[in-house]
């Protein structure tokens, strides 16, 4: 039921609206909307009692185990939700007087800091609100970067095909064409491919590793020279920095750009689908493009940094200065893990991965990559089985979900055919990985004994399989006060 | 270790099970000469009660006073409810709604959420949420160069009284597409486009116009004109509005004879405290022709295999992950979170609560107006306003400003930055928290801060 | 799955305690404990997780119509909550000096005397926890007042068949005998008994009004003037309050003490059982035996009144001063109301109850007052049911549950046999109202054409009916380490 | 009228349902003569936004500083994971769990925190929680005279090292049932109970023994030998503990010989803010033979008719609403929700953060003793304490504590109106919450402060 239906004409919250209708005759007729606008009328109980049981529709990390590759649905510590909206950071207006400010400033330079230590880079601006955006910046710069040097020809991006959709949708909005390079059989990139595709044209390449895959791009040094001897720069996708944090830095393996999903390694929550924040890390020659605003600090005294400071910018990204309560939500993490913590993040995601894997296999389960080790996540492809049964990886992911798990992440990358992506996390206990392992048993043996049982699944939640023709076809993306 | 829950017991057996001698064998892709040794610029780790204290005492730092700034982030009152249920571990800690079955919960809010900002703005679509409502600004652009396919000179009329970081982020964002973002000047007597600087492009290849309703300086554009010039000259007439103003003020799908293409803005008013600038989210509506165009996510309503109704992420085809370098736009996150407070806020206040609320920002605004007219404060532009006002001190705005903090009341927002000949002025914002006596003590504080500079 | 059970030797929380072990060899050995304490072993995802999906297996308001009569369970604001728990209170220490207690001592001062105004009280005490402890404090009192003015030959109290159980237990518990005065064919205390009972043994009655029959005693009067003209003095148990609110007021019935269920009348949560509050208020002759502390004013200045100032105290309940966070709620709470507001509060639960009472009676219950008008809770009685299908008034609230509603009280008073006791209160909608009528009448349907349907009930609850025989024989109270 | 729901047609609908013209009509029972006017000491009704920002500005008034104070409510760290789920609707805004099949989750906590009790306390039985500590001490030493057959006299020793409101809430509450409280001495020196005048009670008839560990003045008792004493003398003992300490120290069902018959406590340093004196939670764990002496609710584990194991409210014969003027006590509410903060709690601390936190608590105390004695300070009584000290200040100690909280640390609690003989004395908690640096500030303040008044 819509909150929409519980509407009654008439029907209010006195609490919390002002007490008396304004005097806005100061307010010409010619602006104003003729009849209401179409909110619904309920009360307050009906509110609290409406989006509490909606709540209770949803899978979550603190209900479920959501092992959703690529995504890293780890713990998100309820102290970082508490500190974050203390009055004094929430109350805070973005343009309030830096005299006033100099709490969060603080959090937000030493956030910097940090982050540049655990990606080995030189700088970094926190101003980009999601992956995607830092994605955006990040390009941005490198674009930004060769302009500046007067080395205009350069119109091409290489993206290997295991990549994220984002790369290459980051790469066509900052006006560059997008080379795909393949990737070899064992899961690296085709470096013969790569030394073909580089040249005078190429701008920079965007990767992720450990890649989409699953596995660490073994070559990545080897990468990083045939790119940057191109001359093109490196950019580096922090979509699976989980799997190396403190381990390996980006910066180290020669990237010039990295964006981070705080959302992701820094356990920032993912809010049903945001908010993120993704952060931007640079070395030394990308500094001066940086997205604005950036935190500086002046003796005692943290000030923000803006286009008079950095006059090469490639601008603001957001309004004010980024998600900022995101950010400190992630300033609160790194402080918990502290810098002993942050490689057993890496250390226990790629434990937990490498154990579902080898369970996995030794249920029968076929692996994408068998030879290679496991990072925080790693592929199974249901080739066979879609073959045989005709059960696809859709069906085991719906069929999870009457085991109570989240589903790993279906279809992607595209490459693998049928494939789940399974990321465990390092939150996750050995109990709840065997009781996984442990479904997807269930499944394997249901696959082959009752096939149409798993096709038709799931059985167990608020509802059954979604006609997702229909919902294109006959949009309906708004409630109609006349259908109501 | 926190949050690590193993034991090494379970190190143990999982090694066992794996085939590996130890947690640091299962690298041994990663070449060695890579490996990093330790970070020093991360302090060693504290506990859950010492970072508590430390934020504690960092938060006191911040203690904002009476505060009159608005310029793009606005203090409203946030019902309880709000965030008490927003923060639930259901909403909180969900991903994405991928798997439709399971996320119901996610996935309705956000069709209610469509449906209540269709309901403002009076257009029909409303995707999931974007970023804020500078990057929607520049979506909403971007969106209109690919809509309007009559149009080819990809030229864009941005008029000087839209919010100034809105204009700086559309140019960072738009500035490697070929998209030319021109400037409109406004009239420096009522404080809204200039109506001859916009009727000297007339006749032009015009992709669009955009049309800020208030516009920064708080003051109400001629905006029936300004969309049917639009329309008139065949460019896309983009709206960017405060979405509390619209429980007041004519929507923009019904500005002109035939309303705006799509309109945008910052969701921050309906339920997002101003935390220092976000997360906030920005909205986009738009008429039904555009939606193929639309970025972001779009969720649908549709039927299980039950036949019962249910709601899904639709449209897909449009996004990234299927469309790649062909995708409408890399945007692949919306501001879930504060999305779902910000549906909670609308269906706590309802029409009457948000309309009351937007007219005690107009009286509030006039009230504090009236009082330093009284003082023989000068005051430019039009009084047909919403709820903010250019404020001429006289003295240099920064540091009046300044001088007011000290003494408890943040005062506004300084222009010359942005508007050099406003260097004197302040941007000034009244909403419903304010009382009476907190617009009498504006006043005190700042005859008092003039006072001091002047003397 | 107990938490215990999901429990691991050294699993830890490291963010929670303090980073290193004490240094503790100033503790002599014979004091220290030989065995950690078996308290379960967990990671913070485990406790997070597993409280979580603890939660959803509750009904709620936040969740569901829970029209459980004589408990009052409206909405509770949640405002109420979040200013309970602003720092400044929370962090107060009791022993804090008055000087840094003034916040919130102004609050406590002006909560009793909102209190004293809407029951027709002279002063109030906020320290008793709960509705039992005010009823001690009440019946206290009176026997304080009569030792006072020793009158000594006072050991009887008068309690209507009709009271809660907590009524003779207080009693009882002051050292009084307990005579139980029989209700008439109305619902009306019994007169003519009343008047027999009454004597020189008499210390009071204690009278909920409305009574616990959901009707209202409509000789109170007379029945102040018997008790009084006795030398007696009249309890008057606050249960019911919330029927009317504003409309009329104890102190003018005539009574000389009450106690109010802050929890129920001032919608305080019930938080699965309490914390409670149960404010005292008395007339002027039992001011001086009010227990301590109470909150008095000099000027501008709020400070603790306590054994000094009233050295006839009934004396200290509670170490401190009662449960101070549920007082802030009810005093957030009262000021939301205003005086205009608590009128309408009796307005809407006695509109809410005759409504339902009305619409039931029309579907063929039966009423156990027919005659009388509901105040916010009525009674309907399974009697006729119970002979003819076997379908008792259990069996109905079991079935409910099914339909997601909570079953009204059931089996009290227990003078109405096979009874079910509603209350909606005055926060739920017309159309609640109707949905939960609707399951009433299928219920109704289901007793006549399936009765073991019924009788079976509930099934969609995560338990199926419980053996409490079992409970109670083979008592297991407490999780056993060896067992686990 | 907030948080009314209906509408004006509702109204008319549901009075037509009912048969009456008006709501007035409902209350014609009630004699007009009793019709109340108007409420005129209540305030009008405010707003959300009106009384939120009156709250916060008094609440601001009583921020307090540095705290020593213990004294009976104790600061700990609390994870903030406690409270953002005790205040999940579906905790907070629960019954009594009277259908067991509907309130499983409350259930389960309850009986989960009842197993973690009896672990703490080495007793098998535990309710589902009382008021606060000091009532249960009450409850106790009834339900003592109830399980104690053989004697007759009603005579509960209670010695003076308990604390003092316990002492005094025991009084009120058993004052009518002809339950003699007889007070025992303690030692000048130890600050024990002291041995011999506890011996001069030996032979008579006494009921019970109270014991207290660690005691009011934070020292620790000989608690083998008095429960011993008491088992000797025919009496129960009734140990009254805090439930941090006992990570640490020895349960009470393991004292002596046979260990105590009943432990009551508060729970409020087990997750319970100190928020001005509660709701904290008294518990009282008894051993298996007086289980059905027990007051208060119990919890127990059974199964359904499906055979699958579940919760419900066990013997209930023992509660008034059956036995009325019978019952084992009027009590019919626990501390619910605290009660799930304090199981919450005790699942995130576990075990060894438990004692951990009990550690903390001696090395900070023992820290601070040791500095105050290198400054000359006199600390009377053994060293053999927990988390609280008597410090000897030599002027009075109302006065010197009011100079500390100007100075912003609560430096203690004055022991003059309990303890006479102690006027000069103040009694100072340490807890896991304060640094080495909190403790310099400590003792540089108290310098101060007593220079100030013998100045």
């Amino acid at each position: 039921m819509l909150i929409f239906e519980r509407s009654r004409p008439g029907r209010r919250t006195p609490s919390q609206a002002p007490a008396g209708r304004a005097d806005v005759a100061a307010l010409p007729e010619r602006f104003r909307r003729r009849r209401p606008a179409p909110l619904p009328e309920v009360s307050e109980l009906d509110v609290v009692r409406h989006y509490t049981r909606l709540s209770q529709k949803n899978f979550s990390i603190d209900t479920h185990f959501y092992p959703l590759g690529s995504c890293t649905m780890k713990y998100n510590p309820r102290v970082c939700n508490s500190l974050a909206m203390l009055p004094g950071f929430l109350r805070r207006h973005p343009h309030a007087p830096e005299s006033v400010s100099q709490g969060f400033l603080s959090c937000m330079f030493e956030l910097q800091e940090m982050l540049k230590d655990v990606t080995g880079m030189q700088a970094v601006s926190l101003t980009p609100m999601a992956g995607a955006q830092g994605e955006f910046a990040g390009v941005a710069m490198i674009h930004a970067y060769h302009k500046a040097r007067g080395d205009e020809g350069r119109t091409e991006i290489l993206v290997p095909d295991a990549a994220h959709g984002t790369n290459p949708a980051t790469a066509t909005m900052c006006g560059y064409a997008v080379r795909e390079i393949p990737t070899d059989a064992s899961g690296d990139v085709d470096m013969e491919a790569l030394k073909a595709a580089v040249g005078p044209a190429t701008a920079g390449i965007m990767l992720t590793n450990p890649s989409t895959l699953g596995v660490f791009e073994r070559r990545i040094h080897e990468i990083a020279k045939v790119v940057h001897d191109a001359g093109g720069l490196l950019y580096y996708d922090g979509a699976n920095l989980n799997a190396i944090l403190g381990k390996v830095r980006p910066g180290d393996m020669g990237f010039d750009v990295i964006h981070m999903n705080l959302h992701k390694t820094f356990s920032t929550p993912h809010g049903g689908g945001g908010p993120g924040a993704g952060a931007v890390g640079v070395s030394e020659r990308l500094k001066p493009f940086l997205p604005i605003p950036v935190v500086g600090r002046e003796g005692e005294r943290y000030r923000w940094l803006t286009e008079r400071d950095l006059p090469q910018s490639i601008g603001r990204l957001s309004a004010f200065a980024g998600n900022a309560g995101v950010l400190l939500r992630a300033y609160v993490y790194m402080r918990l893990l502290g810098r002993e913590g942050m490689p057993k993040v890496a250390d226990y995601s790629t434990l937990n991965a490498n154990y579902v894997m080898a369970r996995l296999r030794s249920l029968g389960y076929d692996l994408a990559f068998p030879e290679r080790r496991a990072t925080h996540e790693f592929i199974v492809t249901l080739r066979r089985q879609a073959k045989a049964q005709g059960v696809t990886a859709m069906d085991v992911a719906k069929r999870l979900l009457d085991y109570g798990f989240h589903a790993p992440t279906t279809y992607f990358p595209l490459l693998v055919p049928e494939c789940l992506l399974i990321e465990p996390t390092e939150t996750e206990s050995k109990e709840t990985l065997d009781a996984y392992v442990e479904a997807m048993a269930k499944i394997l043996e249901e696959a082959a004994a009752e096939p149409e049982k798993v096709k038709g699944a799931p059985y167990t939640q608020p509802n059954r399989r979604f006609d997702e023709v229909r919902a294109a076809r006959e949009l309906d993306v708004a409630w109609q006060p006349e259908a109501g | 270790m926190p949050f690590i829950p193993h034991t090494d017991t379970d190190v143990r057996e999982m090694l066992a099970a794996i085939g590996a001698d130890s947690i640091e064998t299962l690298f041994d892709e990663i070449p060695a000469a890579l490996r990093v040794d330790g970070l020093n610029a991360i302090p060693p780790a504290v506990g859950e009660m010492e970072i508590t204290r430390l934020m504690e005492a960092r938060a006191a730092q911040d203690v904002m006073g009476l505060n009159f700034i608005g310029a793009g982030a606005y203090e409203h009152h946030i019902p309880a409810a709000v965030w008490q249920i927003v923060t639930r571990g259901e909403f909180y800690s969900a991903y994405t709604p991928y798997q439709a079955e399971a996320s119901q919960g996610t996935l309705q809010v956000i069709y209610e959420y469509q449906s209540m900002m269709a309901g403002l703005t009076g257009l029909p679509i409303s995707n999931a949420s974007l970023y804020d409502g500078a990057s929607a600004l520049s979506e909403a652009v971007l969106m209109a160069v690919r809509a309007n396919r009559r149009s080819k000179s990809q030229r864009v009329l941005m008029p000087l009284t839209v919010h100034p970081a809105y204009r700086s982020v559309t140019r960072s964002i738009v500035a490697s597409q070929g998209i030319e973002i021109v400037d409109v000047p406004f009239d420096p007597v009522t404080g809204r486009v200039d109506p001859a600087a916009l009727e000297a492009f007339a006749g032009e290849d015009i992709t669009a116009l955009v049309i800020p309703q208030p516009n920064f300086f708080g003051v109400l554009e001629e905006v029936d004109a300004l969309t049917d010039w639009a329309h008139a000259n065949g460019a896309q007439a983009i709206g960017v509005v405060n979405p509390v103003s619209l429980a007041l003020l004519t929507p923009p799908g019904a500005w002109g004879r035939q309303g705006v293409d799509m309109a945008v803005g910052d969701g921050q008013p309906l339920g997002a405290p101003l935390s220092s600038g976000g997360p906030y989210f920005g909205f986009l509506c738009c008429r039904k022709e555009h939606v193929r165009q639309m970025p972001g996510r779009i969720v649908g309503r549709t039927v299980d295999a039950d036949g019962r109704p249910g709601f899904v992420l639709t449209l897909q085809a449009r996004e990234q992950h299927i469309r790649r370098s062909k995708a409408t736009s890399n945007i692949c996150t919306n501001q879930g979170l504060v999305v779902t407070a910000a549906t909670i806020h609308m269906a706590l206040l309802g029409p009457e609560g948000l309309e009351r609320v937007a007219g005690a920002c107009v009286e509030g605004c006039g009230s504090l107006v009236a009082r330093l007219r009284e003082r023989g404060f000068e005051i430019p532009f039009t009084d047909e306003r919403f709820h903010e006002f250019v404020l001429r001190v006289g003295v240099d705005g920064e540091a009046l400003l300044e001088r007011m903090a000290a003494a408890g009341v943040l005062g506004g927002h300084a222009l010359g930055r942005d508007y050099p000949e406003l260097s004197d002025a302040i941007l000034v914002c009244v909403t419903e928290t304010k009382t009476a006596a907190d617009l009498d003590r504006y006043v005190a504080v700042l005859e008092q801060a003039r006072a001091d500079l002047a003397g």
